[in-house]
C-alpha cells in the first residue's frame, strides 16, 4: 500500500519535472526527447492506474510515432540549415 | 423510414470510395450532398440509437425540431456553395466529404463525447481547408488554438463525467437540473472556453482574422455559413438543453458575448478590405447569437443564425470571387465592381441590407423578434448594445455599398477601367447561386410567418416553448 | 517579463481549478471513482438492458457484447460511432499531410548511413514486429491493445525499414487502396447492422463464449479492418514526412 | 497524486503556449497538455485495489472490483486524434518553413 504510494509519487514528480523541460528547454531537439521521455512516463502511469490498453497504445503512438514524426521534421530544418 | 445516421454515414463512405476514385472526387462530393439533401425530406423526427445499446450507455442521435431545421440549413447551404464553387473543389472533395460527414454528426449527436470527435473531425477539416490561402502561420494558428479549445471541452466534460457517471446529453441535463450550480462554473465554463474557440467569441477568436480574411470563394463562404451555422447551433443545445448555467456565470458570459458583438463591430468599421469588414461583422453576430442562447431566447437566435449565415454566404461568396480574380479586395481599389455585375451586385446589397435589418428584409424580421424577445425578460442594457451594434454595421456597410457602386474617381486614364481598376468575371453558377440565395432572404422577409410555420411542428425549439412576444409581419412593413 | 505574468496568470488558473474542481459533491478523491454509479456499471455487467448476472470467464455465452476486454468492448461495441470518427479523424489528418507535403517527390536522405547492425537487425525484427502488430489487433477483444496500436507497430516496422535501407520505398498506392478498402468496409458493416438489426454498427453475429478467440461478434472484425486502415495511413503519413522538396 | 500531475502538465502545456513562439516548441507544448489531460481522465476513473478492466482466466468473474473501462476507451480516442493534430500540425511547421525560412512566428508576423 505504502511502496505505491511512493511510487506514485516519484512518477508524478517526474512526470511534471519532465513536462517542464520539455516546455522549458532551449533546443527543439532536447525539447523533443523531454516530451517523449515524459510520454514514457505517462505510460509508467497509465500502468500503475490498471490501463494496459492505454499503456499500449500510448508508448506506440505517443513516445513512438509522434517523437519520429517530430524527428524527420527537424531532419529537414537542419538540412535547409546546411546548405 | 430514413435513418438520419445516413447523413453521416453516406458521406464517410463516399470519402473512403473517393481515394479508390480519385478522379472523381468532385462528382462524388455533389453526389453525397444531393443524396443528403434528399434524405432529409424523407426524415422522421425521433430519438435514434446506435449500436442498439440503449442510452446512456450507447451512443443515440436526436432528430428533434432544432437539430431538423439545422441539419437542413447547413446541408443545404453545404450543396449550394459546393455548386457554386464547383471549380475550386479539386483535390478538396475527400477533405468537403468527410466536412459534411462531422458537420451532420455535431448537429445530430446526442452524446457529448461523440460531440467531441466531431468536432474534431470538422475543426481537422477546417484546418486542411484554411491551408488554400497558402498563408500557413494562419492555419497553424488556427490548429493551435483549436485543439486547445477541444482539450479544455474534454477536460470539462470528464469534470462531469466524474461527478455525474454519464456523457449523455439528455442524461447529465436530468442529472444538472438537482446539481448545486455554483460549484458547476469550471466545467461550465470550460466548456463554454472550448466552443468559443469554434463560435469565434472574444477574446478566443484570435485565428479567425487569418483564416477568414485569406479564404478564397469556396472556403470562405462554407466557414461563414456551414461551419459558422453548425458551431452556433451547436452552443445553443450545449448551453440551453445540456448545461445549466448558475445565474452569475450566466450574466458573465452574456456579456462576453456583448462585448464580442460591439468590439467585432467596432473592429469592422475601421477596416478597408472587404473580407475583413465582413470577417469582424461575423464575429459580432457570433456574439450577438451567443447572448442570446444564454439569455434563453431560442427562437429570435435561430432567425438571427439563419439570417447571418445566408447573407454571409452570398457576400463571402462575392468578396471571395473579387480577390480570386484580382488578387485584392481593397475596397478602394475595386470601386464600382458591381456596376459591370449588376446580378452580382443586387445580391450582396441584398445580403447587407438583411444583415442591417432593413425593413423589406428577412433580418428585419429576426431582429424585431430578438429585440422584442429580450424586452420581455426585462433586460434594457442588451438592447442598447445591439441597436449600437446595428448602427455602426449600417454605417460601414452602406459605406461599403456606396463604394462598390459607384465609379472611382476621375482623372484615370483608360475609361475602360474608369470603373474599376480591374475586371471580374462572375461566372454563371455563382450568379445563380447568390441570386437564389438573396432571394430567400427577400421572400423570407416578405412573408415571416412561412418561415415560423416551417420552423417547428411542435412548436418547441430546445426547451423553449413558441414564445408569445413573436409575431409575424406579413408584408414585410 | 511576459513569462512572469504568464506564471502568475496559470498560478491563479490552477489554484482557481484545484479548489474549484475538489469542491464539488461527488467528484471523486484519486482512487476512489465511483464505479457502480456510473454507466460503466453497465458496461462491466455486459448488460445495459435486463437485470444484471454474473459474467464469468470461458463460461458466459450470449451476451451482449463478448469481449473479455472491457475496453475493447466499449471502443468497438458501446461506443463504436466514436471508433468510426476517430478513425475519421486519423484518415482526414493523413488526407491533409499529403496534400501538404504528398507532391515532392525527393527522399529524405539520413545523414549517417546505417550501419551493419541496423541494417541486419531490421531484417531480423521486421517480421516479428509485423507479427506481435497482427497478433495485438487479433486478439484485441482478448487482451490489451487492439486495432490502434497494432496498426501503429506495422507502420514502425515499415519506418524501421525506411530507416536501415536508402534505397526502400513503399508502393503507396496499394496502402491508399488498402485504407479505402477498410474504411468502407467499416461502414458497410454498419450499414449492415442498420439493415439486418435495424442499428447502425450493431452487433449482428453471435458472440460466443468470453474469452475464445472466435468470439465477441463484430469486434474482431472491426479491429482488424482498424488495424489495416490505421497501419496503412500511419505508413502514408511516415512516407510523406520523409519526401522532401527537390529543386 | 497522479491526478494532480495530471492537471499540472496541462497547466505547464498552457505556459508554454503562452509564451514559445518557435513553431515546434508550440506543438511540443500542445503535446504536454493533452499528455497531461490524458492522465487526468485515466486517474479520475481508477479505483485504488481496483483490477485492469480485463477478464482473464485469474480475474474470472465480473464481480470483482474493476477500475472504470470508460475513461480508458475516451483516452484511446484522445491519443489517436492527439496523433492526428500533431502530425498535420508539424506538416504546416515544415510549409512555414519552405516559405519563410523560419520557425519564429513573431519574425513572421513581421515580413508579411
Amino acid at each position: 500500500m505504502n511502496s505505491v504510494n511512493i511510487v506514485e509519487v516519484i512518477v508524478a514528480g517526474l512526470l511534471i519535472l519532465l513536462g517542464f523541460l520539455a516546455v522549458n528547454s532551449k533546443k527543439m531537439i532536447t525539447a523533443i526527447i523531454y516530451l517523449s521521455l515524459s510520454s514514457m512516463l505517462a505510460v509508467l502511469s497509465f500502468a500503475i492506474m490498471k490501463a494496459p490498453d492505454v499503456a499500449i497504445t500510448e508508448a506506440v503512438i505517443g513516445s513512438g510515432l509522434i517523437t519520429a514524426v517530430f524527428l524527420f521534421t527537424l531532419l529537414v530544418f537542419k538540412k535547409v540549415g546546411d546548405e | 423510414m430514413m435513418n438520419p445516421v445516413l447523413l453521416i454515414a453516406i458521406p464517410l463512405l463516399l470519402a473512403f470510395l473517393s481515394i479508390i476514385l480519385k478522379h472523381y472526387k468532385s462528382q462524388l462530393l455533389l453526389l453525397g450532398s444531393a443524396v443528403n439533401m434528399i434524405l432529409i425530406f424523407g426524415l422522421q423526427k425521433g430519438e435514434y440509437i446506435i449500436g442498439g445499446f440503449k442510452p446512456p450507455f450507447g451512443i443515440n442521435l436526436v432528430l428533434d425540431d432544432y437539430a431538423f431545421i439545422s441539419i437542413l440549413v447547413v446541408n443545404g447551404l453545404f450543396l449550394v456553395i459546393n455548386l457554386m464553387s464547383f471549380d475550386k473543389i479539386d483535390k478538396l472533395g475527400t477533405v468537403l466529404l468527410v466536412s459534411l460527414a462531422g458537420l451532420n454528426g455535431m448537429l445530430l449527436t446526442g452524446d457529448l463525447f461523440n460531440l467531441f470527435v466531431f468536432l474534431e473531425i470538422t475543426s481537422i477539416t477546417a484546418y486542411i481547408l484554411s491551408s488554400v490561402s497558402k498563408k500557413y502561420q494562419y492555419s497553424f494558428n488556427y490548429l493551435v488554438l483549436g485543439t486547445l479549445g477541444s482539450g479544455l471541452y474534454l477536460f470539462g466534460l470528464i469534470i462531469l463525467y466524474s461527478v455525474f457517471g454519464s456523457l449523455n446529453m439528455a442524461d447529465i441535463s436530468k442529472q444538472m437540473a438537482t446539481a448545486n450550480l455554483n460549484q458547476m462554473l469550471i466545467p461550465t465554463f470550460l466548456i463554454f472556453v472550448g466552443l468559443a474557440v469554434e463560435a469565434k467569441i472574444l477574446p478566443f477568436n484570435g485565428w479567425v482574422k487569418g483564416v477568414y480574411g485569406n479564404a478564397n470563394s469556396l472556403v470562405g463562404p462554407l466557414f461563414a455559413s456551414a461551419y459558422a451555422g453548425t458551431m452556433l447551433f451547436v452552443f445553443g443545445r450545449v448551453f440551453v438543453q445540456v448545461l445549466m448555467v448558475s445565474s452569475y456565470l450566466k450574466v458573465t458570459l452574456i456579456i462576453i458575448g456583448a462585448v464580442t458583438l460591439l468590439a467585432g463591430e467596432a473592429a469592422a468599421l475601421s477596416k478597408t478590405r472587404i473580407r475583413e469588414i465582413l470577417l469582424y461583422s461575423s464575429i459580432g453576430q457570433s456574439g450577438l447569437v451567443v447572448a442570446l442562447f444564454l439569455s434563453g431566447l431560442v427562437f429570435p437566435a435561430v432567425l438571427q443564425i439563419f439570417n447571418n449565415i445566408f447573407s454571409k454566404a452570398v457576400m463571402f461568396t462575392i468578396g471571395g470571387k473579387m480577390a480570386d480574380d484580382t488578387g485584392t479586395d481593397e475596397a478602394d481599389e475595386l470601386q464600382g465592381a458591381f456596376l459591370k455585375n449588376k446580378l452580382a451586385g443586387l445580391s450582396f446589397t441584398v445580403a447587407a441590407f438583411s444583415l442591417i435589418g432593413l425593413p423589406l428584409f428577412y433580418g428585419f424580421y429576426s431582429k424585431i423578434n430578438l429585440l422584442l424577445g429580450i424586452f420581455s425578460l426585462n433586460n434594457f442594457w442588451l438592447p442598447v448594445v445591439i441597436l449600437l451594434g446595428t448602427i455602426i454595421e449600417g454605417v460601414y456597410f452602406i459605406r461599403l455599398l456606396v463604394k462598390l457602386w459607384t465609379p472611382g474617381e476621375e482623372g484615370h486614364i483608360s475609361t475602360e477601367e474608369y470603373a474599376t481598376k480591374f475586371t471580374i468575371k462572375i461566372e454563371l453558377a455563382k450568379v445563380i447561386g447568390v441570386v437564389f440565395l438573396s432571394a430567400i432572404l427577400i421572400i423570407a422577409g416578405i412573408l415571416p410567418g412561412m418561415v415560423r410555420n416551417n420552423l417547428t411542428e411542435s412548436g418547441q425549439l430546445l426547451n423553449e416553448e413558441s414564445p408569445s412576444y413573436m409575431f409575424d409581419l406579413e408584408g414585410g412593413i | 517579463m511576459k513569462k512572469i505574468v504568464a506564471i502568475a496568470l496559470l498560478v491563479f488558473i490552477g489554484a482557481l481549478l484545484f479548489t474549484g474542481i475538489y469542491a464539488i459533491d461527488g467528484f471523486p478523491k484519486y482512487g476512489e471513482a465511483k464505479v457502480a454509479d456510473r454507466v460503466s456499471e453497465g458496461y462491466i455487467m455486459k448488460n445495459v438492458t435486463e437485470a444484471n448476472t454474473d459474467v464469468v470467464y470461458g463460461v458466459s455465452t450470449n451476451l451482449e457484447t463478448g469481449s473479455a476486454n472491457y475496453v475493447t468492448s466499449i471502443v468497438v461495441n458501446y461506443r463504436s460511432f466514436d471508433t468510426l470518427g476517430e478513425v475519421t479523424v486519423l484518415f482526414v489528418s493523413s488526407l491533409g499531410i499529403s496534400l501538404l507535403l504528398g507532391g515532392f517527390s525527393g527522399k529524405l536522405r539520413n545523414r549517417c548511413k546505417a550501419n551493419f547492425i541496423l541494417r541486419m537487425g531490421s531484417k531480423v525484427v521486421f517480421p516479428l514486429i509485423i507479427m506481435t502488430g497482427v497478433y495485438i489487433f487479433i486478439h484485441g477483444h482478448l487482451s490489451p491493445g487492439g486495432g490502434f496500436p497494432g496498426g501503429s507497430m506495422i507502420a514502425s516496422a515499415i519506418l524501421l525499414l525506411y530507416l536501415s535501407d536508402e534505397k526502400f520505398r513503399v508502393n503507396i498506392e496499394n496502402f491508399k487502396k488498402t485504407e479505402s478498402t477498410a474504411g468502407s468496409l467499416y461502414v458497410i458493416i454498419g450499414l449492415l447492422g442498420l439493415v439486418i438489426s435495424n442499428y447502425f454498427l450493431s452487433n449482428f453475429i453471435n458472440t460466443g463464449t468470453v474469452g475464445a478467440l472466435l468470439s465477441a461478434g463484430i469486434i474482431p472484425i472491426i479491429y482488424v479492418l482498424v488495424g489495416l486502415k490505421v497501419g496503412s495511413e500511419l505508413t502514408g503519413v511516415i512516407t510523406d514526412f520523409l519526401k522532401e522538396e527537390v529543386e | 497524486m497522479i491526478q494532480y500531475a495530471g492537471i499540472i502538465l496541462m497547466l505547464i502545456g498552457i505556459y508554454g503556449l503562452l509564451t514559445d513562439k518557435n513553431v515546434i516548441k508550440i506543438i511540443v507544448s500542445l503535446n504536454v497538455f493533452e499528455l497531461g489531460l490524458n492522465v487526468f481522465i485515466i486517474s479520475v476513473g481508477f479505483v485504488k485495489d481496483g483490477v485492469a478492466p480485463i477478464l482473464t482466466s485469474v480475474n474470472n468473474h465480473s464481480g470483482l472490483i474493476f477500475v472504470d473501462p470508460l475513461p480508458q476507451a475516451l483516452v484511446l480516442t484522445a491519443i489517436v486524434i492527439g496523433l492526428g493534430t500533431t502530425a498535420l500540425g508539424l506538416a504546416f511547421a515544415r510549409r512555414i518553413y519552405m516559405k519563410y525560412g523560419t520557425l519564429d512566428l513573431e519574425e513572421i508576423g513581421g515580413n508579411n
